[in-house]
């Protein structure tokens, strides 16, 4: 047998079924797996997809776990779009809670509309500062970014462990985690008896303004042409490197927004868990969403949902909580080759 | 007696040095190989990650039944592991043509899933770590004073440095398959006129490096630690990205990017021994720093294969 | 693996006999903190006292909030237990909206009124009780000990071990290292053996990875959290174990009978409610002579410790680097 | 006739194979003798190419049969078509350019497991030596210029024993004097009996070459006539399907203005070396100036530090009035700077749109109020399609555009600004008759309109066709200014470096 794939669009019916179509073929494939530790793949996958999103508070929930992915992938989004391999949100989203926190800390006396765009501004610029190296390392020295970034991640994260086990070791308890911040510099919530808060909001508008960029200005269409053709771009009269460097700057600073959110709007002091991979879940979540702002969000939601899922399905059945994992993991990869039907057609011959 | 003290810490130093080093010149010189033929594998944590699992499940049931090599079914069985994932790689990134940053996460994912799921299944939930008897130090050097404790390693470590570096080499730059290698990583089209087949080689190319990585993972469980936990392998696939990177994609160098991890490694936890409070996340963090200044050094000379990340389509 | 139950049996648990216990753990229960709550909990379930589910590996990243909300709206349950170290604040948010429910964590902090209460591993005192061992079986007077991180759990057995071995033996040295992570077997075995090159010939395992490098080098070493004598039969001499037995059934009886009320839980995790031990002595390891006089020394300490003749300090600084 | 004897070394028949609704190659038939020179003729898009691959293994013919020396055979890919004794030398080199030329020449060809590069490096050695090629095995390919990167491609051929050879647009990069030492190792290679097919666009190298023609129009076989028995005019007409005719330049003289002044301006290739040296060149208005040399003596680099996208190390350059010297793209066109560079990738981006490309350069004039007008965009790309007759809407791909149409594309993008000087590199490279002449005649226009036009190119013909006046560089220098019907001798000899008599700016002041 020998698989040959060829170009050819799907009809244009066909595309919105090619997720579901991904989530059958999974469901078809990790049915075993839950057969295995005796659960019902029926109900395994009732507790996965449609159990969170069948009450309020679950549903809630899912747009709470949302949110920083919507950031994260809309910051990977916009470097992908500028031709630059950011891997490193999940690095750059460390340094805006590690921000944050250091601002938030201080707010006690000052007023919510000062404390929160403070810690807003503060987190934007701390992830433009940690992207800044491996972008100026790309622009003026050619050297890929895709590994600065990667390793930069590794970096961030034991910062934040010095900073934590050191400085701001939490002095009541003695665990790295950082003293929590004022009261005034905590997202409000949008819904009382719930965690959806500011940041849901503030993650949105990220996504219209990076829509509005990429599709509706100049500078979003120079941003496509430097990343799809820079040697062309530069020809066009487009200052390559500026357009690059830009593309990085921002996409560094929405990630840093990222771990404001998660400082300000989930967990109110730094842990060094705080971005706990949500940073590489932004280049899923912008692969899958196909780099466009609506794509992010319909992915992020997904992921979400499914992320939510996993541990309902764990709780409700009794399996073990990796079940989950290993079925997000498999719905992710089935997912990506699933999608490649929407521009080719695989002929078996 | 100040002079002995010094002595045995450096003698320590350099043992510690060659063991922290291991995992990391199997995983690096796996990614070198995938690397070279232009696929990039951020799948390197996971398939460690299910190496180690998979060699020490397999090694434990196969203790249990009372086979006497079970120790090598597991070493073969965190092998398969590590090509399976490979292939799964393979498919993906080669005949799909699936952006290679996303599905080598995806099976770093998948892989650390399955494992925890496995060791569910597989030991259930026990109070205290599964464990078996690990392999062994080569002892026959054992006498020598001073060198004696360095030259004591496992057999896995004498196969990194002895065996894995000089073939690997060996391989890349003397054989046939390995300038097939090259020439699909920098020119897929080229490669393929000259009836080379890209989709060959980079599967292999997959296979192999799956399956290094995939010893590097299970030489913590099987030799190292002889147990399985879910902190094993600890960001050590990152590093080995790093590591190839800084060796610019050459097994020898990445060998020597290994070592100086190694002795990093070694030297922080053995300074905080004798009483020095040094931060050691500065000095884990070493190692990445390094590289990125190597890189900066190399500017814009750093010979990235010419088709990384690239798929190819023929047509 | 548990039998699956099926969506509608939600709402069981109705407070008639059998009550309805939910465990929240941020590490997977293989970890030994939460693996002693977990077998605790099954014991009990096993007992027929309770229905016991559990959500395990929930981390650090804002997820046990929210299946804690979940769980109390939907699951209902009389009891949640876990570990709220790292997810202290939202735990305690949690509660504080659900007063119907008894919330049973681990913490450092103290217990909140109306129904959060703490409890925590208060092993110090087999800890002592293994550092005497420690102090009386090494030949080269310096012990190691690899710990996880340096917070007041830890540093409060790594002190008492500390102190025990220094009752024993007045010229020992003490090597402590921390490898800052919770779950590096690999890393806690390397710090191990660089102690050993430093001269230690007993090690204190509080992570696992540290008994293989004493046992590879023909050295005694001591568990922590639970029995650990399978691990290397010839080489582990004891250790400090926490039982979570006690603190379990005292909330399950109080919960049954409708008194419950917040309260620290410390003194059913210490040896006088049973709820901590020394782990049977191994008499026959290889490294070392254990003499019965030994045994009987450390046995007197242990009986002065229980009837509450004998107090062990409660240090929780951060052990030094080497104690001389 | 002799060759009746032995079969033919490849038969092509009802070979049929679409892309989409592109039917690139109709029921060709196709035969190649043993020991002839063949060429296939046909427009941009004819399906040349596609033939070639699917005889190569690259395509796989959706119908159809093909005959090695007689044996159907089944070629499912290059592997394949190597057994068969067939080689390919395609129209993008396929090399890897960190390699050796040893290393390139063995690759997918060696014996065994074991590498054995120095012997590998000898019988390389040979085998050039055999067909009279002049490499050294152990340079890395990506320190080796356009054609000695093409000997090594025919060299990787030979070195497998090929017997058909297959060259697709091999002249299309070459230099004359390249051109040349490429027939003269092909009629040695014919005379050791290989065949070869031929792709070109260039008539008169067909003439010269090939012992017989085949001519594709729209995927079919128009014909295939002896090269002997037939004529230049009659091969267009079998192509473009009517009768072809040259441009012809008018007799107008240029006017007093000079418009692009460079003086004694300098600049260094990628590697840093020093390869435009002291050039001094002044362009008038209603002036075409050709600027010829044997490639590789700095015209490139000349042209991208007009296109302003090469540093300029030296010297100045005025056009329009405005300094332009290390301006930058934008500044260079603001100055009305018409720019029509020699690599037809390096001046659109391939992913973008025909609309989008042809607003890049200035996306200013359709941005209202920060926001781009895509209305605007659309509008402007449709007017030029029909302008232009360009095949493609405005909402394509430009990758999905043939070479013809995507010049046409950059070809309006930049005349619909009327620019006053326009500096023009290689316009015509890989076009066919008929493409070629449409850009010509816009060059020509652009001239009676009164710009003034630096064209830079490697094919003599289009030079002296076109041209007011000749400038000749060679090894970064302008070796001398000479009119366009100049002989050839002389031409020649300033290109091969011999300055002539009298100062180049002696010329320009006449
Ligand atoms: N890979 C492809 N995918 C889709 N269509 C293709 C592909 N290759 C060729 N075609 C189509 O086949 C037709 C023939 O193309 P081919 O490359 O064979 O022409 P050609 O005669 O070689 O042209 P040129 O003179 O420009 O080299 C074209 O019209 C083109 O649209
Ligand atoms: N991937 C593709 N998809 C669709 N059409 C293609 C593709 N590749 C090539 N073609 C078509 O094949 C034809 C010939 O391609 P080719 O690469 O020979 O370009 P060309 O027209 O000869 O220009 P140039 O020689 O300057 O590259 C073009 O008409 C183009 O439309
Ligand atoms: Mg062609
Ligand atoms: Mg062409």
């Amino acid at each position: 047998m020998k698989l040959r794939i060829e170009k050819s669009p799907a009809p244009v019916w066909f595309r919105p079924l090619i997720p579901l179509l991904a989530i059958l073929f999974t469901i078809l494939i990790t049915s075993v797996l839950v057969i295995l530790v005796g659960a019902n793949p029926f109900h395994a996958f009732y507790y996965f997809l449609i159990d969170p999103l069948s009450s309020r508070v679950s549903f809630i929930e899912v747009l709470v776990k949302s949110t920083p992915l919507l950031l994260t992938g809309a910051a990977v989004t916009f470097a992908f779009v500028g031709g630059f391999w950011n891997i490193g949100a999940e690095g750059q989203m460390l340094m805006g809670a590690t921000a944050a926190t250091a601002i938030g800390i201080h707010m006690h006396a000052a007023p919510p509309w000062v404390a929160i765009p403070l810690m807003l501004a503060g987190g934007f610029a701390a992830g433009m500062a940690w992207v800044l190296i491996p972008a100026l390392m790309r622009v003026k020295l050619h050297i890929d970014e895709v590994v600065t970034t990667l390793l930069l991640n590794a970096v961030a994260l034991l910062i934040v462990s010095a900073i934590l086990n050191g400085p701001w070791r939490d002095p009541v308890s003695q665990w790295p985690q950082s003293p929590e911040i004022a009261a005034s510099a905590i997202f409000p919530k949008l819904i009382p008896r719930t965690r959806l808060h500011l940041g849901f909001l503030i993650a949105l508008a990220v996504i219209l303004i990076v829509w509005f960029i990429l599709t509706r200005t100049p500078f979003g269409l120079k941003m496509k042409a430097v990343g799809l053709g820079p040697q062309a771009a530069r020809f066009a009269g487009i200052n390559v490197d500026r357009t690059l460097l830009i593309s990085a700057l921002v996409s560094g600073g929405i990630a840093g927004l990222a771990g404001v959110n998660e400082v300000a709007g989930i967990h109110y002091h730094l842990i060094d868990a705080i971005a706990g991979g949500q940073g590489y879940t932004g280049i899923i979540v912008a692969t899958l969403g196909g780099l466009n702002a609506w794509g992010v969000t319909l992915a992020a939601f997904f992921i979400g949902l499914i992320d939510t899922g996993s541990q309902t399905v764990s709780r409700a059945l009794g399996v073990p909580i990796y079940l989950g994992d290993v079925i997000q993991a498999t719905l992710l990869l089935t997912t990506l080759a699933f999608l490649l039907f929407q521009r080719y057609r695989i002929r078996i011959r | 007696m100040e002079q002995a003290v010094w002595l045995t810490f450096l003698v320590g130093v350099l043992a510690a040095t060659l063991r922290v080093a291991t995992p990391l010149v199997w995983a690096s010189i796996g990614e070198v190989y995938t690397e070279r033929s232009g696929v990039l594998n951020l799948g390197i944590e996971g398939i460690m990650f299910l190496g180690a699992f998979v060699g020490f499940a397999a090694a434990a049931k196969a203790s249990q039944a009372g086979l006497p090599g079970y120790l090598w079914i597991g070493l073969g069985a965190a092998v398969l592991a590590g090509v399976i994932m490979a292939l799964l790689m393979g498919l993906l990134s080669v005949t799909l043509g699936v952006n290679q940053h996303v599905s080598g996460l995806g099976i770093t994912l998948l892989s650390i899933a399955l494992s925890m799921f496995g060791f569910r299944l597989v030991f259930g939930e026990s109070k205290v770590l599964p464990s078996i008897e690990p392999f062994g130090q080569i002892a026959i050097f054992g006498n020598i004073p001073i060198l004696g404790p360095v030259l004591n390693q496992y057999l896995l470590t004498y196969v990194a440095f002895l065996v894995l570096v000089p073939l690997a080499w060996w391989m890349l730059y003397r054989s046939s398959f390995g300038l097939s290698l090259r020439a699909v990583g920098e020119n897929p089209e080229a490669a393929d006129a000259a009836g080379v087949n890209v989709y060959r080689i980079r599967y292999l190319a997959l296979i192999i490096g799956g399956a290094f990585m995939a010893i590097g993972g299970a030489f913590l469980s099987l030799a190292q630690l002889g147990a399985f936990s879910p902190g094993i392998i600890a960001g050590r696939g990152w590093v080995s990205i790093a590591l190839v990177i800084f060796a610019r994609w050459d097994p020898v160098r990445a060998m020597w990017g290994a070592l100086l991890f190694g002795a990093v490694s070694a030297l922080q936890l053995r300074l905080q021994t004798l009483g020095f409070q040094l931060p050691y996340e500065a000095f884990l963090a070493l190692p990445y720093l390094i590289t990125i200044f190597a890189l900066a050094i190399a500017g814009r000379n750093a010979p990235y294969p010419g088709a990384y990340l690239k798929p190819y389509r023929r047509e | 693996a548990p039998p699956a139950s099926a969506p509608e049996s939600d709402k069981a648990g109705e407070k008639t006999g059998v009550l309805n216990v939910f465990g929240a753990y941020a590490t997977a229960i293989e970890e030994p903190w939460d693996g002693v709550i977990h077998s605790a909990l099954n014991k009990a379930q096993d007992e027929g006292k309770i229905t016991y589910t559990y959500t395990d590996d929930i981390g650090y990243s804002g997820d046990m909030e929210r299946i804690l909300r979940e769980v109390a709206e939907k699951n209902k349950p009389d009891i949640i237990f876990g570990d709220a170290f790292g997810n202290e604040e939202a735990v305690r948010r949690v509660a504080k909206d659900y007063p119907e429910i008894a919330f049973v964590f681990g913490s450092g902090g103290g217990p909140a009124e109306p129904n959060f209460s703490v409890f925590d591993n208060w092993i110090h005192e087999p800890a002592y009780l293994s550092g005497m061992l420690a102090g009386a079986i090494t030949k080269s007077n310096k012990i190691g000990v690899v710990g996880g991180m340096p917070v007041p759990e830890v540093n409060r057995i790594v002190n008492a071990f500390i102190a025990g071995a220094e009752e024993m033996n007045p010229d020992v040295v003490v090597l402590t290292s921390f490898i800052n992570s919770w779950f590096d077997p690999a890393a806690a075995k390397e710090a191990a053996l660089a102690q050993i090159d430093a001269g230690a010939d007993v090690l204190f395992a509080e992570r696992f990875g540290v008994i293989e490098a004493a046992a590879e080098n023909g050295l005694c070493a001591f568990g922590n959290m639970s029995d650990q004598r399978e691990l290397a039969p010839d080489y582990v001499v004891s250790g400090p174990v926490w039982h979570m037995e006690p603190t379990v059934n005292y909330i399950i009886d109080q919960v049954a009978k409708g008194a419950y009320t917040a309260q620290d839980l410390k003194d059913f995790s210490m040896m006088g409610k049973g709820g901590a031990s020394l782990a049977p002595i191994n008499k026959d390891v290889k490294c070392a002579e254990i003499t019965d006089e030994l045994i009987q020394k450390v046995k007197e300490r242990e009986e002065q410790i229980k009837n509450g003749t004998f107090r062990v300090d409660i240090n929780e600084a951060q052990p030094p680097a080497s104690t001389k | 006739m002799t060759e009746s004897i032995s079969p033919p070394a490849v038969e092509m028949r009802g070979i049929v194979k679409r892309f989409g609704p592109v039917i690139a190659n109709n029921h060709v038939d196709f035969t190649l003798e043993q020991g002839e020179i063949h060429a296939l003729l046909g427009e941009n898009g004819a399906g040349k190419t596609t033939l070639m691959r699917i005889l190569y293994g690259l395509y796989h013919p959706d119908a159809g049969e093909i005959r090695i020396k007689g044996q159907p055979v089944v070629i499912h890919s290059p592997k394949d078509a190597i057994a068969h004794g067939i080689g390919m030398v395609t129209q993008h080199f396929a090399l890897a350019a960190p390699l050796t030329v040893a290393e390139n020449v063995v690759l997918g060809y060696t014996d065994g497991f074991r590498l054995d590069l120095p012997a590998a490096s000898q019988k390389v050695l040979d085998a050039a030596r055999r067909f009279g090629i002049e490499v050294d095995p152990n340079a890395r390919v990506k320190d080796l210029s356009v054609g000695q990167r093409q000997r090594v491609e025919i060299l990787k051929a030979l070195y497998r024993q090929a017997d058909v050879l297959i060259l697709d647009e091999p002249t299309a990069v070459l230099t004359p004097q390249e051109v040349e030492q490429l027939f003269e190792g092909l009629r040695r290679m014919q005379s050791q009996g290989l065949s070869v097919v031929f792709i070109s666009h260039k008539l008169h190298e067909v003439m010269a070459i090939t012992d017989r023609v085949t001519v594709l129009r729209q995927g079919e076989v128009i014909g295939t006539v002896r090269t002997q028995e037939t004529t230049p005019a009659e091969l267009a007409r079998m192509m473009v399907g009517r009768p072809t005719f040259g441009v012809s330049k008018p007799d107008t003289s240029p006017r007093d203005d000079v418009l692009l002044r460079l003086e004694k301006v300098a600049a260094l290739d990628s590697r840093g070396l020093p390869a435009v040296k002291d050039v001094t060149l002044h362009v008038r208005a209603g002036e075409i100036l050709g600027l010829a040399g044997v490639s590789g003596n700095g015209q490139r680099e000349l042209a991208q530090v007009l296109e302003g996208v090469r540093r300029c190390t030296g010297g100045y350059i005025v056009a329009n009035g405005h300094d332009i010297t290390n301006a930058g793209p934008r500044k260079v066109m603001a100055a009305g700077v018409g720019r029509i560079p020699e690599d037809r990738h390096e001046s659109v981006v391939l992913d973008l749109t025909v609309a989008q490309n042809m607003a890049l350069e200035h996306l200013d004039a359709y941005t209202r109020g920060g926001v781009l007008d895509k209305k605007r965009m659309r509008a402007h790309a449709e007017q030029l399609i029909e302008a232009y007759q360009i095949k493609a809407r405005p909402d394509d791909p430009i990758r999905t555009l043939s070479g013809g149409n995507m010049q046409k594309v950059i070809l309006a993008r930049v005349l619909e600004r009327n620019p006053s000087v326009i500096i023009v590199a290689q316009p015509t490279r890989g076009l066919d008759v008929g493409a070629t002449e449409y850009v010509h005649q816009k060059l020509v226009e652009q001239r009676e309109r009164g710009a003034a036009i630096l064209l830079i190119s490697e094919d003599l013909d289009e030079i002296l066709t076109l041209s007011d006046r000749v400038a000749v560089m060679y090894e970064g220098e302008i070796m001398g200014i000479v009119p366009p019907d100049v002989d050839l001798e002389t031409l020649g000899l300033l290109m091969s470096g011999v300055r002539i008599a009298n100062e180049p700016e002696n010329t320009e002041a006449a």
